[in-house]
């Protein structure tokens, strides 16, 4: 068979628009809203391997609620999601623009993904955890963490909880479940695997949710994370935000352009769901299907939400540069605020008038946290951390060592 | 008190610490059932139950990972990595996240983990059984590290490596697990159990962290050393009767500069020694500390004797090991210059 | 829902059998000999997922090769394949006799897994590479690597290829296709994805073929090797050899207790294959099925070798502290070199008496061997490397300051 | 001979490696057709093709690991680490493959890679945006070690690197990547457009590893430094007026030892300087290496001015990064002593 064998070529997977080509997304597969059924929460992961080819959806074309995944919110509560959703959108408007006029050095932004965090966030229990990634601020906002606090970070100002340290965005709030941002990809899943494991090993009932983008799915501790939450059944819910690019790469390179990101689910034997990350409603029905699953010690769950990054990746970052400038609005899941916007005044709990009064409202709360905390100072200017704190908390006591190069320093 | 190996000694620590505190977990690769390919783990299983004591998947950034979500959680995870040759895949989650974790966070969270895993050569590892990456952690912050060199510290420094609010690596020379030894690998093996360093107190006597030993005094030349070293040391100075002073560090991290800085300035010279790669070993730390605080007191120059920089080579072990033949002729140097 | 949860516990997976207990392999399922079917080479890894789920076998009971899996190898080449199964077995024993005198430091025996590296290595093409662990001598057994040169390196005697600086049984030849064993599990597993995508970035026709134990599965670079092999559809086989236990640790805490090491190929539209390691036929047809998948430029190929370790991890091991002695007569699919003698003697291509004088004519040859070996010496015995050796070939050209400390050295 | 940016510089040592030897290819995070988020190589997929140069899933130790089989397979990987930061996930692949391969088949395999990282901080990226991990690198034998500081010294090490036979570190000083930066960020950048060390020569002139530069002649003190803080000593020599010699390393393994020793025995007086923390840095290496051969020439303390034994921070970068101020300091005291 050696002799007629042709040269092997190397396959790279390409996305199927880049700047100047017209943005299709007709291969992409969008079952209807309503139609993937709601299992118990304790099914054996073998019986629902669809549900990671399938998509779950709530709301229709006409803004309604459908299918067996809907109803896991009231009316009080969709309008709360509304409201958190457009918080955060509101809060990372002013923040890009704050990052373009000098008073931090970077900032993040949820653009089009702001349904993920949000929605999860209120199928959480009080003493549960999250190990998120620097895309999900919504898990904080949906807890009310107090903006001031993350402005005051992101300023690198005097108030900022974490002294200067870390970066702007890369929050850590023990007390709002939100485990400390490390920057470094992939690191935390298998880490939030470890305190669901540590749940269960002091037999408390609180759970774990880890996170990760479709991009860094491809670091290996992905692995990890999943070999361990499979072998100790981890009540955690693990969780792949795929908004369809990394940087510039898109997802196709870290998914080999083969299933998906929930296939990767199955061979741990580890309950795999789709879900539409731009269906507040889904999201939180699914985020409270897993949550449940995991509390009950039925073991853990791989949810993939399906979104878009509808912005840059970062402030650093110009994404027409390598994807078309269209995309972002032929993306055919539609944008995750202006859905539920439309469902809650499809159902008559809503208005545009409403709407606006509302917009009105969190423009001015977040205007005004803005002056306070540019009052304390923005980076570098005004009351900033003192240089001391850089060696503080190095170790509980400071060994000698450091207490030397701070003499040394002047501080 | 009972006459332990260190292997006994270790397991006692374990014993003590989850005992007394339900925070400790103790799990790696064949750390459960088995107890531990070097059996110092041994019986916790059995006593403590499979929540406390067990096996894991071999995957070493998942021992790691999994163990700072557990002390960020509130546990006080204690891991073995089966060697110190596979702790590598594992480097990402120390570096970037346990040493870093309470810095980040401003003690949000923290990290209150050690890591165990037999350390140095001397039985015919290999590249890949014998290596002493001391100097790969000394140089992040945020990391403790310590070295014990006989069962009495073992047990005494894991204890307070265990109690420690950070994130602690205990790395372990399996060349004294069973016995002290002096590098002449040609003479019969001798046991702890004779040995006045293998009396370990019952109890949870702490070896507080950060505090070298003065294992015997002399005013000629000081000598750094830990772990395995300490004992070639001392065989070099039967050998060449210099009286050195042997500082054995036993806490590399934080350092007990103090003690050094004392003894350098009384014998005005310093022999390092150490197992790893000379390049950018530890001993060149050692060596830095020493020269910016005791410059106008040195009388010669420093020697460092140490391994060399090679991979760890399985045939030629012995011309690798810092024998007490080199270590005896930079005494001698030493005290010539 | 907070307030009827019950506390949550550590699921800690147990094998079925420790010392002292009756091994009982009746869950274990064993599909009939025949019965998978042979799929085309380019077939769509999606249709054949269930090939994960069973085994494919040759050799039936009775010892006849039946199915579409079976007449891959002529009659002549059954013959060979067993003499190297024999030799490598008798090689094994003497060489653990050899340890135990003292003459080596370490050895590790490939009892019960004969047949998985002795097959598959007949199935590749000269230039093709293998990245193996430590327990695929067989790889180069079939591919007539002189025994002397193993035994030279296995005592670090001076005609140690390696000179003594690698652990006995880490050998290395590139022109046998056999990459440098590393000592780290699953490292290589990875660079045989890196080989495979060099041979198609250079338009070449040669493949790569990567090894990992089921232990070894749960190191984080199998999911690399997953990801890039997965991406770039790179020409390699990826071997998983689950011998049931890795040191004292049972394959069930890498595999989670659910499902196969090959489903693990499904989440990366990876081809997964099982195969009963044991029957020497069914690895050779099943390896020359995914080395001409790869081979065509149908992509990669993760294969499930469902075998025992029938001897201890290593000469420093004692199985007996973790696992019921009589497990290893209980394994239920066999001997490999008693399966493959059975079936030749079926078919009337073998006798006990052919068998007999075989096995004494391969004892004489290795006992030779050894003898040759061992006159030019044995650990630290006789003719040993040079210690000069130790500081050669860190780089090409030796720097400055290894030359210095060569010279401190005394060499 | 053309002005050109580091990065320009760097993106045409590829292109020029690129086009003499099919053997190399480049791939990484987000480097194929984008060209990577410094730009470091843009517009090479486009010139040599998508199999030539690529992106990858974000893996680092599969960049890594791939390179290594590639190589083996004998191409010559130029891969790139988005940043220095992020390299620790592949470390493993690096010391206990990359660096052993050769040695341990006996030249059987042979790894000849270029990783390249941008690396350093005086940018705000904080603990993860800024590191410096050569002494991380220097310690594992096998490896060699580079960190250019301009762009004629970027194209022809990058030159020299890719034709090393062996695996090659390379740290690019991200704040040099668009002009010379001395450590005063309260002043206008200025751009390697003007800078005599931005004069790059046209074609495939190499840069051979292991020489230093001397970047400036002087009687009273030596400066061992290399990247972003050559510069910085430069400022320092201009407000303190002490008339130092700076050698920039340039190679950091192997070491231009000759050079180092040449000079302090010159001058007497050593000052080193780096941005990475100090504990274990390679600043220990280098004076260790100067206290061995120079001892009797030492006419005062060496003193190292390194980054804290802290996380990089990131409020706190510029009383981190070790700046004039600090050289000047050290300067200053070390003529005094
Ligand atoms: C270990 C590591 N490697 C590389 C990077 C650089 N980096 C930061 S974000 C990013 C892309 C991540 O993409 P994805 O996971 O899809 O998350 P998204 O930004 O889309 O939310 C990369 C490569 C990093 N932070 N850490
Ligand atoms: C990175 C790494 N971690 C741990 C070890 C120690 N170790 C050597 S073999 C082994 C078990 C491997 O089991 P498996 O992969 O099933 O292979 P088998 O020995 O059964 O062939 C372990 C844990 C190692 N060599 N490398
Ligand atoms: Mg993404
Ligand atoms: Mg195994």
């Amino acid at each position: 068979m050696t002799s007629d064998i042709r040269p092997l070529s190397l396959n790279v997977p390409e996305p199927g628009c880049r700047p100047g080509d017209t943005p299709d997304f007709s291969d992409f597969e969008i079952p209807r809203a309503g139609l993937v059924p709601r299992p118990a929460v304790n099914v054996d992961p073998d019986e629902i391997r669809d549900m990671a080819f399938s998509i779950v959806r709530v709301l229709n074309k006409k803004g309604e609620a459908v299918g067996e995944w809907a109803d896991s919110l009231t009316n009080d509560e969709l309008r709360v999601g509304l409201r958190h959703m457009m918080t955060l959108r509101t809060f990372d408007i002013r923040m890009m623009n704050a990052q373009r006029q000098g008073k931090t050095s970077f900032y993040m932004q949820h653009l089009g993904e702001e349904a993920v965090s949000c929605a999860f966030s209120r199928a959480m229990q009080p003493g549960d955890m999250n190990f998120p990634t620097y895309r999900q601020a919504g898990l904080l906002i949906a807890r009310d963490y107090p903006m001031l606090t993350m402005m005051n970070q992101i300023y690198s100002n005097a108030e900022d909880p974490l002294h200067g340290r870390q970066l702007p965005i890369m929050y850590s709030s023990k007390e709002h479940g939100f485990f400390s941002i490390s920057g470094n990809l992939g690191t935390q899943f298998v880490q939030a695997v470890g305190w669901a494991m540590a749940s269960a090993i002091s037999g408390d009932t609180k759970i774990a949710a880890g996170w990760i983008g479709d991009g860094s799915t491809a670091e290996s501790d992905f692995h990890a994370a999943m070999v361990f939450a499979s072998t100790y059944k981890a009540p955690v819910v693990l969780n792949i935000v795929n908004n369809q690019w990394a940087i510039s790469t898109f997802q196709g390179i870290a998914r080999g352009g083969v299933g998906t990101f929930a296939a990767r689910g199955h061979g741990f034997g580890i309950a795999s769901i789709r879900v539409d990350g731009n269906d507040y409603l889904a999201v939180h029905a699914v985020a409270k299907w897993a949550c449940e699953r995991a509390r009950l010690g039925f073991g853990p769950t791989l949810i993939e939400h399906v979104t878009y990054r509808a912005g840059g990746h970062s402030t650093s970052d110009d994404p027409s540069a390598y994807r078309s400038k269209s995309e972002a609005a032929a993306w055919p899941l539609g944008d995750p605020l202006e859905r539920l916007k439309q469902h809650l005044i499809t159902i008559g709990e809503w208005s545009e008038e409403r709407h606006k009064q509302a917009e009105a409202e969190i423009h001015d709360e977040v205007v005004s946290l803005q002056k306070t905390a540019e009052a304390v100072g923005t980076l570098a200017v005004g009351k900033t951390p003192s240089p001391r704190d850089m060696f503080e908390g190095v170790y509980e006591t400071m060994p000698p060592h450091l207490v030397k190069q701070r003499q040394e320093a002047g501080f | 008190m009972a006459q332990m190996t260190m292997i006994e000694a270790i397991r006692e620590a374990h014993d003590v610490a989850m005992a007394a505190d339900k925070r400790v977990v103790v799990y790696g690769e064949d750390v459960g059932y088995f107890g531990g390919v070097f059996r110092c783990t041994a019986g916790l299983q059995e006593k403590f139950g499979k929540s406390r004591c067990f096996d894991t998947p071999i995957n070493e950034a998942g021992i790691v990972g999994t163990a700072i979500g557990m002390a960020a959680y509130g546990l006080k995870p204690v891991i073995e990595i089966q060697f110190a040759d596979y702790v590598y895949p594992a480097y990402d989650q120390i570096v970037s996240e346990a040493a870093r974790l309470r810095h980040r966070s401003n003690a949000d969270f923290t990290c209150p983990i050690v890591i165990r895993m037999p350390t140095g050569g001397g039985i015919f590892g290999g590249q890949t059984h014998s290596q002493s990456p001391e100097a790969l952690f000394t140089h992040v912050s945020g990391l403790k590290v310590v070295m014990p060199s006989n069962p009495k510290d073992a047990k005494g420094l894991l204890l307070a490596a265990i109690e420690d609010p950070d994130p602690v690596i205990f790395l372990e020379p399996k060349r004294l697990y069973n016995g002290p030894f002096d590098g002449h690998h040609d003479r019969p093996i001798v046991s702890w159990k004779k040995h006045p360093l293998g009396d370990v107190p019952d109890g949870d006597d702490l070896v507080p962290l950060g505090k070298a030993a003065v294992r015997r005094v002399g005013a000629d030349v000081t000598v750094l050393a830990y772990g395995t070293m300490v004992y070639v040391a001392e065989a070099a100075v039967q050998e060449t009767g210099v009286d050195a002073e042997i500082l054995d560090l036993r806490t590399l991290m934080p350092l007990d500069l103090e003690a050094i800085v004392a003894s350098v300035k009384k014998t005005g010279r310093c022999v390092i020694v150490h197992e790893a790669t000379r390049t950018s070993g530890f001993g060149a730390e050692l060596m830095s500390l020493v020269q910016e605080a005791c410059f106008y007191h040195l009388e010669a120059p420093m020697i460092r004797v140490t391994g060399w920089d090679t991979p760890y080579p399985h045939a030629q072990e012995w011309e690798y090991f810092p024998g007490p033949g080199r270590v005896g002729e930079a005494f001698k140097k030493v005290m010539e210059d």
